[in-house]
């Protein structure tokens, strides 16, 4: 018995230099060091118009995370855990104003409970838990057959302002964003799942193209601490571009750089 | 001047009700008629069918099959072909649901195929059915290590120890073959310390964008693939099993004919309205 | 007070942490005790899942519920609902006790099928409608980043269509080039920059520093 | 008699769907409801004789620790009460725990360390000078696609180029998901088109044997 496996060595030594970062970089928000400055993610600050938008118009925000839109186990977890923050965020802001904030669950049951506590959260944050109302939140079963219509419905009730949609979304979510279109919305969206990008690209106003959704969870919680990771994730881009250069070179020299990539 | 802009105005603005019309009956026209538009095989089709057709007597096949009832008409095309090649050579196949619609749609599936009649397979015996587990990432693998741990019994209830097809199927390292809707991590952790070599199934759009990456025909870890109901008419007309991926070919042909269409007419629009209409 | 915490906010973070540890241990050393704890706490996850579904009924029943006080003209649907509900609950446990394939006897499945697939394979297929007039509305060369999405998207539906492909054959080799080298840098490079963002998460997850699933309540 | 009734209600359900594109009305509706109704059963029976059948016999059985997931999986149900909804807390953290050790360990190696090594090879791999003048065009476009993800800098002077060339191969990325898309939903729009014509009108009106 080998203690680490013989062939996951480099990627052992991956996890050991993104751990001792994201660490590093804490330890400097603790001790309130100055981190490196990040840009921002222009579909941010459209939120903030758009709730804006929805109070001058009386009109509801609507969010939803699309129909299948959090799983919890797999690497898709944390595409949850970003798009619960970002709910939170919505929330917490359209509670402060008194927009009224509708939430389209997922069809994950499982998930449910994080869900509605993000939402409780947000109203706690706001100084106004009286404001969490469960009927804001709609369920629509296991479909997206059923969910699209279902938030199309909810789109022509209540009205709508603002419409945010992200997280695991998957294509099947286009009926949504177009239903948004009609009824006069902002629609703002994104997921990190590159097959799904396309139906930001083409029907929303706003998008968070791929990783950008994750790092802007991070970058509106204003909590120094969570901003502080994406500056260590600016080291592992570097990094990653640098071993893609020197590999090559190597490679070109006849040294297999990305055989020892795999050791 | 502007008569003329409101010309480029409204050929960029019809209603999308027309277009909806339209589009729709460009699609069932060829289903009341058929118009015999012309088909090719792929490559990859080829190497796909080619690897079925290599397969050694005795060789272990394990398919998982998604079942999503909603995307049926796009992969339904490829599971019956690729079934029917399988059921006609001398393999075992054993058949993994991974959606919850499975459990229905697998018993329909195999009405359709007929394996005892048409072919002589005894359930049982030269296939067999796992029933539907729920299967995050920690259950999947520990099935890959031991497939009784996460399934003790089979479809219908009975224990996989009573089923002789099961005799010395332990874990994935006695399967050859596994037929999956992909070829990224989670399916190459079947191949990587288990030796299987992957076929790889399913939508065209769930499939075909990613599996190119990891495709080749001879080292693999995807051997072969087919993605989406016009691959699985070519694969349809590859076997010379027909269904209903070489009945669509017609309607995909003519409805994308609309879509170009109305695309091309976006853009003189566009360009219409920029560089004649004025501002 | 400080109980409070550790029960509200420590103890589910512990779990986290502590469920988190048998995969990693599992990943970098090879014991079978490890792969044991491993394959253990899998199935726990995969039971707990299946359970989990259930508080989904009660939320969909409340929500109807809702939907009836708030809208009586409704009700009627509603109604609907709940007798379709009943007859396919009483059909399935007639399948259940009666059925020799415990709830998939014929019945059910004819019940199933001519309701959902129909339902669902028509909804879906009116994306395809939503698609064409998108394309007919977006797909315009307004610039050069529109200018290739358009034109890598219309030649790959050229390159799949096999009309297409027999009147203009370059158009499959070019199709399946977009596809395998340009398509295939991008990819990529998205999937490893959502891959940090994602890890960063994990990270974070594992120090204690990710608040969104650990201070609800 | 049964499939004429079957095609009968396929048609009826994509009708009443499809009366969804001209404005929301009591068909669609009605179809709904059927289909929520339906799924609703079929996925909790579906899920609670999984359940029995993979947890409650083999507990049974003697496999006692399966008592905690159980138990864990039914604190879920306190989410429904004010005063125990933070007991749920400890159902999703194990589920969570797990997707967080899956983040750090699987990724890692299919979805960086595997890709970088994928992307310095493609460059050398090709058989002709095309495809490997075509593996290094893959490898600069990567490169220059990944600078459209850095946060640190903003995209100006000969770092803003390379960007904007870098989302010239992320359109082009999107252009083909948007194919594939139009690809798949149009079989299934052809699927919903053949209950109607081939099942319906052709098989059941007509009595034309359809093939």
């Amino acid at each position: 018995m080998g203690l680490i496996q013989p062939d996951r060595v480099v990627e052992f030594l991956w996890l050991v230099l993104m751990f001792s970062s994201v660490y590093y970089y804490i330890q400097k928000a603790i001790k309130d060091e100055p981190l490196p400055k990040l840009r921002t993610i222009p579909a941010t600050l459209a939120i903030e118009e758009g709730i804006g938008r929805s109070l001058e118009m009386g009109k509801p925000v609507h969010y939803s995370m699309g129909s299948d839109g959090a799983p919890l186990t797999g690497s898709g977890m944390s595409t949850t855990i970003a798009t619960l923050g970002l709910l939170r965020y919505v929330v917490r802001n359209t509670a402060q104003l008194g927009v009224r904030t509708i939430v389209h669950l997922p069809s994950q049951g499982y998930a449910i409970p994080l869900v509605e506590g993000a939402v409780r959260e947000g109203y706690l944050e706001a100084g106004k838990p009286e404001a969490y109302r469960k009927g804001d939140l709609h369920y629509y079963g296991w479909l997206t057959a059923a969910f699209a219509p279902g938030v199309y419905e909810s789109f022509v009730r209540e009205g709508v302002g603002l419409f945010i949609h992200a997280g695991s979304v998957i294509t099947y979510s286009f009926p949504v964003l177009e239903a948004a279109k009609i009824h006069g919305a902002i629609s703002i969206g994104g997921t990190p799942r590159w097959t799904a990008t396309y139906i930001f690209a083409i029907a929303c106003d706003h998008l968070f193209i791929g990783e950008e959704l994750l790092a802007a969870s991070a970058q509106i919680s204003g909590n120094k601490m969570l901003t502080s990771g994406l500056a260590s994730e600016e080291i592992w881009k570097f990094l990653t571009i640098g071993l893609l250069i020197i590999g090559v070179v190597l490679k070109a020299f006849g040294l297999p750089f990305d055989v020892w990539m795999m050791k | 001047m502007g008569e003329q802009r409101s010309i480029w105005y409204k050929l960029g603005n019809i209603d999308y009700r027309i277009i909806y019309l339209l589009v729709a009956l460009m699609t069932a026209w060829p289903l009341w008629s058929p118009v015999g538009t012309p088909m090719t095989v792929g490559e990859n089709v080829k190497q796909y069918a080619e690897h079925i057709r290599d397969m050694e007597p005795g060789t272990v096949v394990l398919c998982g099959f998604s079942g999503y009832m909603t995307m049926l008409p796009d992969i339904e095309p490829i599971y019956l072909a690729t079934w029917k090649m399988l059921f006609e050579k001398d393999v075992k196949i054993m058949v993994r649901v991974t959606d919850v619609d499975g459990p229905v749609v697998i018993r329909q599936e195999f009405e359709k195929i007929k394996p005892e009649e048409n072919f002589g397979k005894v359930y049982g015996v030269d296939y067999m059915i796992f029933p539907y587990v729920l299967m995050p990432t920690a259950t999947e693998i520990a099935f890959t290590d031991n497939i009784r741990t996460v399934y003790p019994v089979d479809y219908y209830g009975t224990p996989l120890d009573d089923l002789p097809i099961m005799e010395g199927i332990e874990s994935m390292h006695d399967v050859d073959w596994y037929f999956t809707s992909g070829a990224d991590w989670g399916n190459q952790r079947y191949t990587i310390p288990y030796g299987v070599k992957l076929l790889c199934w399913g939508t065209g759009t769930g499939l075909l964008p990613f599996v190119p990456p990891f495709y080749d025909p001879v080292s693999g870890p995807c051997y072969g693939y087919v993605g989406g109901a016009s691959q699985g008419g070519e694969l349809e007309l590859e076997s010379g099993f027909f269904g209903a991926g070489v009945k669509y070919n017609d309607c995909k042909n003519l409805a994308i004919l609309g879509l170009f269409a109305f695309v091309l007419l976006g853009n003189v629009s566009y360009f219409g309205e920029k560089y004649l209409g004025g501002s | 007070m400080a109980s409070s915490t550790f029960w509200r906010r420590d103890l589910p973070l512990l779990i986290i942490v502590g469920s988190a540890i048998p995969t990693l241990l599992w990943r970098y050393i090879s014991h079978p005790i490890i792969d044991a704890i491993f394959a253990e706490v899998g199935n726990w996850s995969s039971i707990i899942s299946m359970l989990g579904w259930g508080i989904a009924v009660i939320y969909l029943f409340q929500g109807e519920y809702a939907n009836m006080k708030q809208k009586p003209d409704d009700v009627p649907t509603r109604a609907g609902f709940y007798a379709l509900c009943a007859f396919s609950a009483l059909l399935a446990f007639n399948s259940v006790t009666t059925g020799p394939d415990k709830m998939y006897s014929d019945a059910y499945q004819w019940w199933y099928a001519a309701f959902y697939r129909s339902e669902s394979t028509a909804f879906y297929g009116l994306m395809f409608l939503y698609l064409c007039s998108a394309s007919y509305r977006m797909l315009r060369a307004r610039s050069l980043e529109s200018f290739v999405l358009m034109a890598a998207g219309l030649l790959y539906i050229m390159r799949s269509s096999s009309m297409f492909a027999l009147w203009f054959p370059w158009c499959v080799p070019v199709g399946e080039w977009i596809m395998n080298y340009p398509n295939k840098a991008a990819t990529t490079a998205a999937i490893i920059s959502a891959t940090f963002g994602q890890v960063l998460i994990a990270v974070r997850q594992m120090l204690g520093r990710e608040r969104t699933a650990i201070e609800v309540g | 008699m049964a499939d004429a009734i079957f095609a009968g209600i396929q048609v009826a359900m994509v009708l009443a769907v499809w009366s969804y594109l001209y404005k929301e009305n009591i068909f669609s509706k009605v179809a709904s409801s059927i289909v929520i109704s339906i799924s609703t059963v079929h996925f909790f029976l579906v899920y609670v004789q999984r359940t029995i059948d993979s947890a409650v016999i083999p507990l049974l059985n003697g496999r006692i620790s399966y008592i905690i997931p159980l138990t864990l999986g039914l604190l879920m149900y306190t989410r429904l009460t004010k005063k125990w909804a933070w007991l749920s807390s400890y159902a999703y953290s194990l589920q969570i725990g797990l997707g967080t050790g899956s983040t750090l360990t699987t990724v890692v190696a299919s979805s960086i360390t595997g890709r970088i090594a994928m992307l310095i090879n493609e460059p050398f791999k090709g058989a002709t000078m095309f495809d490997k003048l075509s593996g290094t065009f893959l490898f600069i476009g990567a490169i220059l696609s990944m600078t459209y993800w850095l946060f640190t800098r903003e995209a100006t002077g000969i770092y803003g180029y390379g960007v904007k060339i870098g989302r010239l191969f992320l359109m082009a990325s999107i252009g083909m998901l948007y194919a594939e898309d139009v690809l798949w939903s149009q079989s299934l729009f052809v699927g919903a088109w053949e209950m109607i014509i081939d099942n319906f009108i052709k098989a059941v009106i007509l009595g034309i044997p359809v093939g």
